[in-house]
């Protein structure tokens, strides 16, 4: 068997964890609880859970608006999580950053970002630090279709080889930029052999298959830590839902959801390789189901039932360290 | 709703529209009128290369519904997520024969295009001897009151009217955004057209027809004696529910929307003063070097001999917007914070 | 030269440098003590994969000269003109370790790179709940006099004042250069580290030793009782020559130098003005939403039962920097014009 | 012959203004008589005409700081360039814009840039109202390998590309950006290819070599005006001077700027091979060189001679077009 068993729990656990927190996200999102627009991401399970799972708290990401998945798979709190997204004082960011920023330092959770291309920048640094201080921790940096598109990103990459820093730039190619279509606004063929012509590695993986995206992001990483530089992996994926909850989708396809959910579920792909495989039961994954289930009941009850932030209080701290 | 004391008279029928629609009127009046207008921006139309419904989204607000439908993906242009190059594509337009309204989905983001709006657009004319002129419109959603949090609910006008070579217009009802919008369209220079986006679905009794309000007129939705509130968008109805209120108790309020905050009616201003004595200027946007002070700093050099009593500025704090509903009510001015200060400045 | 009442006492040997050669210090005896701290921008070596000398420029102004020889290309890093990946990467690794130095070449280049310094480093701290830090310092040269036209002589430190999260200093002099340098570096918030490029080469005793001036602390390079002149930067020694002419006639003016803009020392001017109960400010930078007008509104806010005469500001017109020299020379404020400033509100 | 007698004269004549005018500013600088700071282009002389030439005044071009040649080559009067470098209130700007922001906007010329990658998005916008008006009329940008790594331009290609915009991006790679090596900012191997990448057809010429620059161009241009979208052209050249005017050029190669005189002189190059291949008479040429000497003599006469400004009228005319 090619995978330890524990790493394959894991990973599935983490990808139903996901699952389960934004479908919940979804619900809480229509029934009033979480105030705002956010961005769920079910659907694109498999490349969080590939990209993070071989990553330690010292190795850092950054994140998009549609972030949860990321924090998720770099193993912040989901409880905190679900109050931060809540408004809730005990949240990860005590409430002041909602669903597009949440942040989780100590976890080398560099944040999500509300600005498209504000990410990619920003790991470039927490790998030049790492680079700089000799520590081999390595950043990886999560963007979409639509974010290629932006100027900080393809600066950012050529910065990377540049100065040779140990980055892989995650591009999660669900098709769509909002209602955009990813082949309309990217005017190349290819976003791989775009990047690739940066002068760094580049690869296209389906973003369905976790062992592929894994495998080809393995191999990023180990570069990275020996010094060979960044990466680029297009990981090509769909979104379950909206581009924010609620959105009607009136650009996509008769059908188009429903069979995707049907036919392009990666969590589904997981299960049945794994089955046909036999490298785990169906049990084990259905057990995991109930308890994930019933940590997420937990993690929104808990954030129903915590504290809101105090404006006598919370407003005017933490703008500055000291001023 | 708002008393538009010095306001064209519109002949025609009027309706009943929202800010959102009013803007989408102008936006369609216009284009009608002038083959050179053009609309740009993320998902103005929506749906680009998508399988389903064209116009899907019409902006994300839904503002340039059906223009697109109307004019064509040639007039309506979806572009990437790539807003240098929005907006360099406006200016270079304006300046070859287009009259271009490029959108900044949430204003937000000239944080990735400030070069081309500042040290470009706005700079032509000056740098070219008067040889150019940049006829562009660049609309953005300002404001907090959405629980969008730090990165989508800035305000950031005062940054764009520190810019010479800019116009800055911020309507706060549907009227005036109607007439405003048709005015930036006409303008020759560059122009920043701010919508308030917890404003958009408010309503009053907008003229059918095309008509302008011109740039530097303030707005007189209430007239007083005792107290000058200038307040600019969403600051507008919680100034003139404070004048309400206050009414009741006997204090009279004057207050003044500028409507376009560059140019600044400031005559206006100073000739209230005159009349009050006593200012509170009310801002949703950041203190430091902010519209509020900008206001109280025109005021304390021009019209100090009429001041009767120290200034008042009722902004955000210096602060992100927080994202949390009690953090970012109590970060918003209310209409409480502005009674407040009329009442300070009264007993002063 | 300036006169620093209320600087702290540093030991040691004084020498006389320029305020280039201070700033240089500040970065080199820092780099030493702790390796953590690193510079990055264009050319701040230069030579970089050229066949020619290394550490070629050592940045445009030679501010960052020698210190790629002593620390090394890993410590001392030349990008390619990206400034977004550059102020990015500076705060990405200030939250990770490091205490980055990023240069923007000339400030006016915050048009390609805002969002990274207002939307990213700047509110970091706050929208992720006080749980991170970011230590970075971005220095920039602004300013005109060096007839670099419309795209390279503005201030811009009103733009970055607006801003929470930002701090904001810009020094006069050699000796502040080199304290406030240090502070910022030290500093646990983004610094903005505004230097004027008309000041490169002006001299005073400096300390040999490291030193800290911390913000938010102004400094008093002349003291008087008729009227309270603030000004920043480059406009200093403008205000302490109309300071020594208007002494001449009688005049006495106390000349208040805030050093940082942000924070503000506004305890220190309004203490002035209980005095004096007049005030001009002066500032290089754009009227509209710019500093001077941001302390008048302070002051007729918090000060204004001080107050004897309107408040005066002296600052560049509202347009962009013209290139030829006798427009130029107009734009910026002149000691003649703060000497009129100051007759008038003392006329007044 | 496959040129026109009159076709190469008036290249050989643009080409040979420029090295005049160049030359000329980098002693009226060191004179005294241009103020601020000024980036001369001699050396790259057979780029900006050979892009130039077939242009018409409604062709627009985008500049950068580098902008004398380029704005020459557009057809625009020494005299008024000579006043405007020097600050004069005749110049093509009223002496208000310099060295750095050259603009004629009668000619097509949208203005040199001092801000490395403001050009080709607004020459996006110049090729966007070219395409709706249905005019035919193509945008033109110069850049340099240096600028090439902002993100501004890298986003104008896509959305050149996205919006099939008669723009052709010239990339004038003299090797260096200020003081750093144009092979250490780009990570790529070859420019070229990166820019292929973006879905466009890109190529490579030697820029010193004014027919085969000019192929090149010419056939993007017909390109463009037939509707075919964006081209990226890569013109290999060498800066004769410093980056700016002033400029002590340590970080070049011993020999290397005298060399580069001696062997990489794009006029030079131009005059052998019109000589042998029998197109001109060299006796022509030296007609050319000597009425080009007198009319950059007369500018700079007519440039010194010519009015300053008047802050009481000028510096505060010309913001708005009303305000
Ligand atoms: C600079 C900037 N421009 C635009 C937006 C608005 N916006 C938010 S998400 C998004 C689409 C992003 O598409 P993609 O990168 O493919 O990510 P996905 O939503 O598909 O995960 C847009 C346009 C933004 N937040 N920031
Ligand atoms: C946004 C921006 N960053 C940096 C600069 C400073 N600068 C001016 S020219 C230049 C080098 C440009 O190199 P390249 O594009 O190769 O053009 P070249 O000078 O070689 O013609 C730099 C860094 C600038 N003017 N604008
Ligand atoms: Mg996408
Ligand atoms: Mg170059």
């Amino acid at each position: 068997m090619p995978y330890q068993t524990e790493f394959l729990l894991r990973a599935y656990r983490t990808m139903k964890t996901i699952r389960e927190f934004e479908e919940r996200c979804v619900k809480e999102f229509e029934g009033g609880n979480i105030p705002g627009f956010t961005h769920v991401s079910n659907g694109q399970e498999a490349v969080a859970v590939a990209a993070c799972i071989d990553l330690s708290d010292k190795d850092i990401i950054g994140s998009t608006h549609r972030g949860h998945g990321h924090c998720i798979a770099k193993g912040c709190d989901v409880g905190g999580m679900m109050k931060e997204i809540m408004g809730r004082a005990t949240g990860l960011c005590k409430g002041k950053g909602g669903s597009m920023h949440i942040a989780d330092i100590d976890k080398g959770m560099l944040g999500a970002n509300a600005i498209v291309g504000g990410g990619p920048p920003l790991c470039n640094g927490a790998a030049l630090a790492a680079k700089t201080l000799g520590t081999k921790n390595i950043a990886l940096s999560f963007g979409g279709d639509g974010s290629a598109n932006q100027g900080t990103v393809l600066e950012a990459m050529n910065m990377a080889v540049v100065l040779k820093l140990p980055h892989i730039f995650i591009y999660e190619n669900n098709g769509y930029g909002e209602g955009t279509a990813a082949n309309y606004a990217l005017g190349c063929e290819s976003l791989t052999e775009r990047n690739a012509g940066f002068g760094m590695p580049a690869e296209c993986v389906d973003g369905l298959d976790f062992f592929a995206t894994y495998e080809a992001i393995k191999t990023a990483i180990e570069r990275a830590r020996n010094g060979g530089g960044p990466t680029s992996i297009e990981a090509m994926c769909v979104r379950f839902d909206g581009h924010f909850i609620g959105d009607p989708q009136l650009y996509r396809g008769k059908d188009e959801i429903k069979l995707a959910r049907q036919q392009q579920d990666c969590l589904k792909k997981f299960r049945e390789r794994v089955i046909a495989e036999g490298w785990l039961q169906e049990s084990v994954m259905n057990e995991i189901d109930e308890t994930t289930a019933v940590a997420i009941e937990q993690a929104v009850a808990d954030a129903l039932a915590a504290p809101h932030p105090d404006p006598a209080t919370d407003l005017l701290a933490d703008v500055y360290c000291s001023y | 709703m708002t008393n538009h004391s010095n306001n064209p008279q519109v002949a025609g029928k009027t309706s009943v529209k929202t800010y959102r629609e009013a803007i989408n009127d102008a936006l369609r009046q216009e284009m009608r009128r002038d083959p050179t207008v053009i609309v740009m921006g993320e998902e103005v139309s929506g749906g680009a290369g998508a399988p389903g419904q064209d116009d899907a989204y019409g902006g994300v607000f839904g503002v340039t519904k059906g223009l697109q439908p109307e004019f064509g993906r040639e007039r309506v242009i979806d572009t990437p997520i790539s807003e240098s190059a929005i907006i360099g594509a406006a200016a270079g337009a304006a300046n070859n024969g287009l009259r271009p309204v490029a959108e900044l989905m949430f204003f937000d983001f000239i944080g990735v295009c400030f070069d081309q709006i500042f040290n470009q657009a706005a700079k032509f004319r000056y740098m070219f001897g008067g040889k150019s002129k940049t006829p562009m419109v660049i609309r953005g959603t300002v404001g907090g009151g959405w629980r969008a949090g730090a990165q989508h609910s800035s305000m950031l006008h005062s940054v764009v009217t520190h810019m010479p070579g800019l116009k800055v217009v911020m309507p706060s009802n549907a009227y005036d955004a109607k007439g405003l919008m048709v005015q930036a369209i006409r303008d020759d220079d560059p122009v920043i057209f701010l919508e308030h986006k917890i404003m958009y679905d408010t309503k009053c009794e907008v003229p059918d027809e095309l008509y302008c309000i011109p740039f530097g007129e303030a707005a007189f939705p209430r007239q007083g004696t005792d107290v000058t509130i200038v307040a600019i968008s969403n600051m507008v109805p919680r100034a003139i529910q404070a004048a309400d209120i206050l009414a009741k108790e006997g204090i009279s309020c004057d207050v003044i929307d500028p409507r376009t905050v560059s140019p600044l009616d400031d005559e206006a201003i100073l000739e209230s003063i005159e009349v009050t004595g006593r200012l509170v200027v009310v801002d949703e946007g950041n203190p430091r070097c902010g519209l509020a002070s900008d206001i109280a700093g025109i005021v304390a050099e021009k019209g100090f001999y009429s001041l009767r009593a120290p200034i008042r500025t009722v902004t955000a704090p210096h602060t992100p917007v927080p994202f949390a509903p009690e953090l970012e009510d109590a970060y918003i001015p209310s209409t409480e914070k502005i009674i407040a200060a009329v009442r300070d400045v009264m007993g002063a």
